[in-house]
């Protein structure tokens, strides 16, 4: 039914979170954070179903609802400073950077408040000045990027890093190769990490990947490659952060592939054929990232019934008001259709 | 006849050459199940089983490099490119290998393969899936160019393509997935190379394409009603040209208007003004000839700005008043 | 003024602008030690070690997707396919991420990078080797395109190029590489998108670009003795296009030939036809507007088929000669 | 000084042909004309070289020579009707799969009789009708086509099998990942063979690829991958016998690497700045495959000193009679050349 490998998992399974944060160095508040940022990718991700339904988005998007445990456990584990490049799944991405949810809204719905004034729309939402280099159209796309912005670093010896994102479908593409090879025998400070939703579309990962868990490619150039349960919010943490420290110690890339499973169909063309509803439903129910980690949060005293439903509920007004300010931002101006074309 | 949408006659065209000819075969991205982002290929799998419909890793290259491949030892491959903008990921395979082989080999090799590819905006998927990149397939010795408007032409172009011995891309405007015609069922075939009037005219020419010729034949008929006479030249295949029709069209009206979607630097408009003037068609011309086309712009999110980054029905209907009026 | 050679007059233009600017390297195959494969980089690596001139592996894509990259955190990359052809393997890069990237993110992102190309034929490499495929180049927006004719010309515009805040293609035929002209020593720039009207005449504008310029001046001086006066147009930039002093040229003219090396169909020449005919220049046309270009196949091996190929002195003699005597 | 790493060899030495031949079921008959054949190469290339000296060839050209055991090695380990998709430096391929040394030299001096009729030169002639499918200007350009050509022996049920040979250096373009991970989870017959000759024109294979032998990658995809000594042509043939075995058979693509050495420059325009006079006259000397083999077959008895001069004059002679075929050829008509853009 799923590719799902437990017992391939590099990590432990994070089952009590008062040990593994002291190990982490996360504080409490951090814990909390996270969960609250979790919520609030999903609670981004169902309001923009709904906004899509409502007929209010021309276009398309790719909901992450499902896969917040590594867009989170990432997020937090890399430094303000460091560069983002992620692909078309990349809200939760976003919103664990700490993007704005108004511009993000606003951008999906193509207004000029938008983070890109309503030209790029949800598959390109950058903000360049904040180090977010962009999402991706192109299936890859941040992988080649990457490079760049790696020896970028290199050479003004900073201490960032890249973080890149992108899913199990893009490990198939040539540029993977070319980037991970290219990042390996110059050592750039380039974290890949491979969220793998065990689908590429309506391909099942085992099915166009000759072999997997994808650590086994990043053997092939001599880096350090994870496989590890994405779902745990912790784990997803610990292992980027770990192989953000190898980046920015100079000692190089590192490929860390985070599993996980996506709610929604692909995208709105997508009538989940190919996948089946008890697939789904075990993932929505037993392995859900923010249940099983408000779980520990429950378990360890750290979060209450109570305070679970506050945070639900402030996130859900954080993120109507993103609506109210997306519906109340005016359109683009049609006559700057050709701005921004030329520096 | 029964109607039927574009979608459907692109489907058509694949089955019946599949059950005809076995070394026909498909390969792409999530064709299989899926039946193609489009939808286009639904169903197929279950009738032709996963060897004749090879669905692919995301590996755009791999794909049109070994549809080449596949072609070059016998086979008829049509492989689906999901969307027209990732040929960029392709075009070696494609103008360097198969377009090339046949000549390089000094004639001993032959490509027959179908490389399919929705291409165009509307859709609001940006900048990266919109685009309209036929000007730069156009420019490959070698291959061969469709791009159909219509549900008619769509089923007996693809059946040419698909029995043509040479590559050739078939472009589809995702915009024209709904569109309904007449289309016969059993098999009939378009040759490539051969243009079509879709609307006869002697006010002006105009000579376009896919999506265009849609936007083109309704500014036609409402101008009609005017008595302003368009003649709407559809091209069909972009490579090779029906320069004939072309210049017979604009040797009648004096009048040329291109219009395309793709952007106009650099688009193939230029090709066809540059085709009238080295013919006997340019003496007939009684005004300057002109185009409409797509902004230089990449293809913007917003629905207001993505309609305004193309042409619309209501550019073409003013260009052609000015232009029948004699305003340049 | 000191005589240098066009491939020194480039290497120049980087030497100066990377010892000027710490944030412009190179990247590419090849490019240390061997001092790329037409030695454009000779002796780079010693001056600036292998961090700025970074030798890459075999992976264009890879290449131009990184050049994209560092531009967009404040680096000045400097890419080189080694062959114009290769190209094909990034166009992904270039066109969807590097020309987009700024428009896409509504303003906020700037792509300075140069990618530097050897084109076109003359050198046996036959029909993977020898390509000019700045047609599709053109046809980005978002990309600048330039194309030198003369050293003096390719030091003055790389310098700008690298200059400029966006993403610039800069072809280099490879026959070119050895012509000598007169090149001061010390930093000059000539702005992108102007063209040089390299010999002036009165008869026939003759629009063209970097080897054809050396063709059509040879042709020109030798006509010029005739009485028969030629307006060379060497484009210099492809994009932006100076459409100015090629419609001011023609207007005097009242002739138009276009003349390139890349293949004829869906070629440039249709450009610049496009934008005389949509210009006041089109009413001061004498004759129909002709092209003169590459033949519509790969380029072939042997010599006297690759010298058919593509236009030579005595086709751009024959063809001025025969519009200047109005033939068409 | 050099990247042989003869300790990672997965192959023994060939120290007794006698013996390693009957493992190998190969005749002696067959000894002597894989070295007869070795001969055939070098005194191509030699003569290639000399005819570019003279300045009769209008072009590029890419010399193989010290490569020998390679081309031999394998092209005596594939049948007949296998398909052969080879790269740019691919004399010895053609030779080795039985090609007409007089098409060859013609089509290298652009003649009417050659190959591809002096529309391809050098760095494409192939021979359809002979299932040789061309060499290729596009570093990485076989691989894509092997793919195609594997599906269609697939689907047409033969028993064949493609070889495709590259370059070490084409190992790190995308393609190499595409073609591999699609030819492993299809089990396509593709048995990639890598002349791995040290180095992708100036760059020394350490220095671009991240990790090396390649079998690493080949691993990535679970698929077998072999490192070898290329200039021992029985190793060669041993190794791409039983990989094309596995292939024909359904198991799959097999990655081969074989090490070796080239001897002239990349092509004309290289002055072998990157690397030693040492160390190319190592291996012209200790490795060199036809010395190697020479001696091996001298021991065993299987040939004299005055045999081996014998070959040599022969091949010499046949060599010689090319460049005579090739001279006397017509150039082709240049009004033809508009032919065969389209079928
Ligand atoms: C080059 C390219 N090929 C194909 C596509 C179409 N496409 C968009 S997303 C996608 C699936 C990507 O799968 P994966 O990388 O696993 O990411 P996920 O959608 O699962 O997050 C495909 C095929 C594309 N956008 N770009
Ligand atoms: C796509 C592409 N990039 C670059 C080149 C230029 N080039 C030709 S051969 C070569 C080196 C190839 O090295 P390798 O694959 O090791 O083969 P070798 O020449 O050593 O036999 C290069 C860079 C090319 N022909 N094609
Ligand atoms: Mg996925
Ligand atoms: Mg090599």
């Amino acid at each position: 039914m799923t590719t799902w490998k437990k017992e391939e998992f590099d990590n432990l399974e994070t089952t009590n979170v008062l040990k593994k944060s002291e190990e982490l160095g996360l504080s409490h508040e951090q814990l909390v954070e996270m969960y609250r940022t979790m919520v609030k990718v999903r609670l981004f991700e169902e309001m923009a179903d709904k906004q899509y339904a409502l007929g209010k988005v021309h276009g398309t998007m790719h909901l992450s609802a499902g896969q917040e445990a590594v867009a989170v456990g990432a997020g937090f584990a890399v430094n303000k400073g460091d560069y983002l490049l992620n692909h078309h799944r990349g809200h939760g991405h976003f919103i664990a950077s700490g993007a704005d949810v108004n511009k993000m809204m606003a951008e999906f719905l193509g207004k000029d408040t938008g983070y890109c004034r309503g030209r790029g729309g949800s598959m390109h939402i950058a903000d360049v000045t904040a180090n977010n280099l962009g999402a991706n159209g192109i299936v890859g796309g941040g992988l080649q990027l990457a490079v760049g912005v790696g020896l970028a670093i290199q050479m003004k010896k900073t201490d960032q890093i890249v973080l890149t994102i992108f899913g199990d479908g893009a490990s198939n593409e040539g540029i993977f190769h070319e980037s991970l090879n290219m990042a390996a025998i110059w050592d750039l400070p380039i974290l890949y990490l491979c969220e793998n939703n065990q689908y590429g579309m309506s391909a099942n990962v085992t099915r166009v990947s000759a072999k997997t868990p994808f650590k086994g490619r990043a053997a092939g150039y001599g880096i350090p490659g994870y496989y590890i349960d994405g779902n745990d919010v912790l784990a997803v943490y610990e292992f980027v952060h770990k192989a953000a420290q190898n980046a920015r110690e100079g000692k190089g890339p590192v490929l860390v592939e985070a599993q996980t499973y996506r709610y929604f169909g692909h995208s709105k063309s997508d009538r989940n054929l190919y996948r089946s509803k008890e697939e789904i439903e075990y993932w929505k129910t037993v392995e859900d990232p923010i249940v099983r980690f408000g779980k520990l949060l429950l378990e360890a005293g750290l979060l209450t019934e109570q305070k679970i439903e506050e945070i639900h509920a402030e996130m859900n007004n954080e993120i109507e008001e993103s609506v109210k300010f997306a519906e109340n931002s005016p359109e683009p101006d049609v006559n700057d259709v050709m701005e921004w074309v030329y520096a | 006849m029964p109607e039927i949408t574009y979608r459907e006659a692109v489907r058509d065209a694949m089955v019946e050459e599949m059950r005809r000819d076995e070394t026909v075969f498909l390969l792409g991205e999530d064709i299989g199940t899926y039946g193609g982002a489009f939808g286009v290929s639904a169903g197929m799998l279950a009738e032709f089983g996963p060897e004749r419909v090879r669905e692919t890793p995301i590996s755009e290259l791999g794909i049109v490099g070994a549809a080449a491949g596949a072609a070059m030892v016998g086979m008829k491959p049509i492989a689906e490119i999901m969307f027209m903008d990732f040929i960029l990921l392709a075009l070696e395979p494609l103008m360097n290998q198969a377009a090339k082989a046949r000549y390089m080999f000094g004639g001993k090799a032959t490509v027959p393969m179908v490389v399919r590819m929705p291409g165009g905006s509307g859709t609001g998927a940006a900048a990266q899936h919109s685009q309209s990149l036929e000007s730069i397939l156009m420019h490959i010795p070698g291959i061969k160019v469709v791009a159909p408007s219509t549900p008619y032409d769509a089923k007996g172009l693809l059946i040419s393509a698909i029995r043509d011995r040479n590559p050739v891309c078939f472009v589809e405007h995702k915009l024209l997935y709904k569109v309904k015609g007449e289309v016969p069922t059993g098999e009939y075939t378009i040759p490539l190379g051969v243009a079509d009037i879709k609307h006869a005219g002697t006010d002006i020419t105009v000579v376009t394409s896919g999506i265009m010729v849609q936007k083109s034949l309704a500014v036609a008929q409402k101008l009609s009603q005017e008595g302003i006479s368009v003649e709407v030249v559809d091209l069909r295949t972009l490579r090779p040209l029906d320069t004939k029709t072309i210049i017979a069209s604009v040797k009648k009206t004096g009048k040329l208007l291109v219009v395309h979607e793709a952007v106009k630097t650099g688009g193939w408009a230029g090709e066809i003004m540059a085709v009238v003037s080295e013919s006997e068609a340019f003496d007939h011309l009684d005004a300057p000839m002109r185009r409409l086309a797509g902004k230089d712009v990449p293809i913007p999110y917003n629905r207001f700005l993505e309609a305004a980054a193309v042409p619309q029905e209501n550019d073409i209907e003013a260009e052609i008043r000015a232009m029948v009026a004699n305003k340049y």
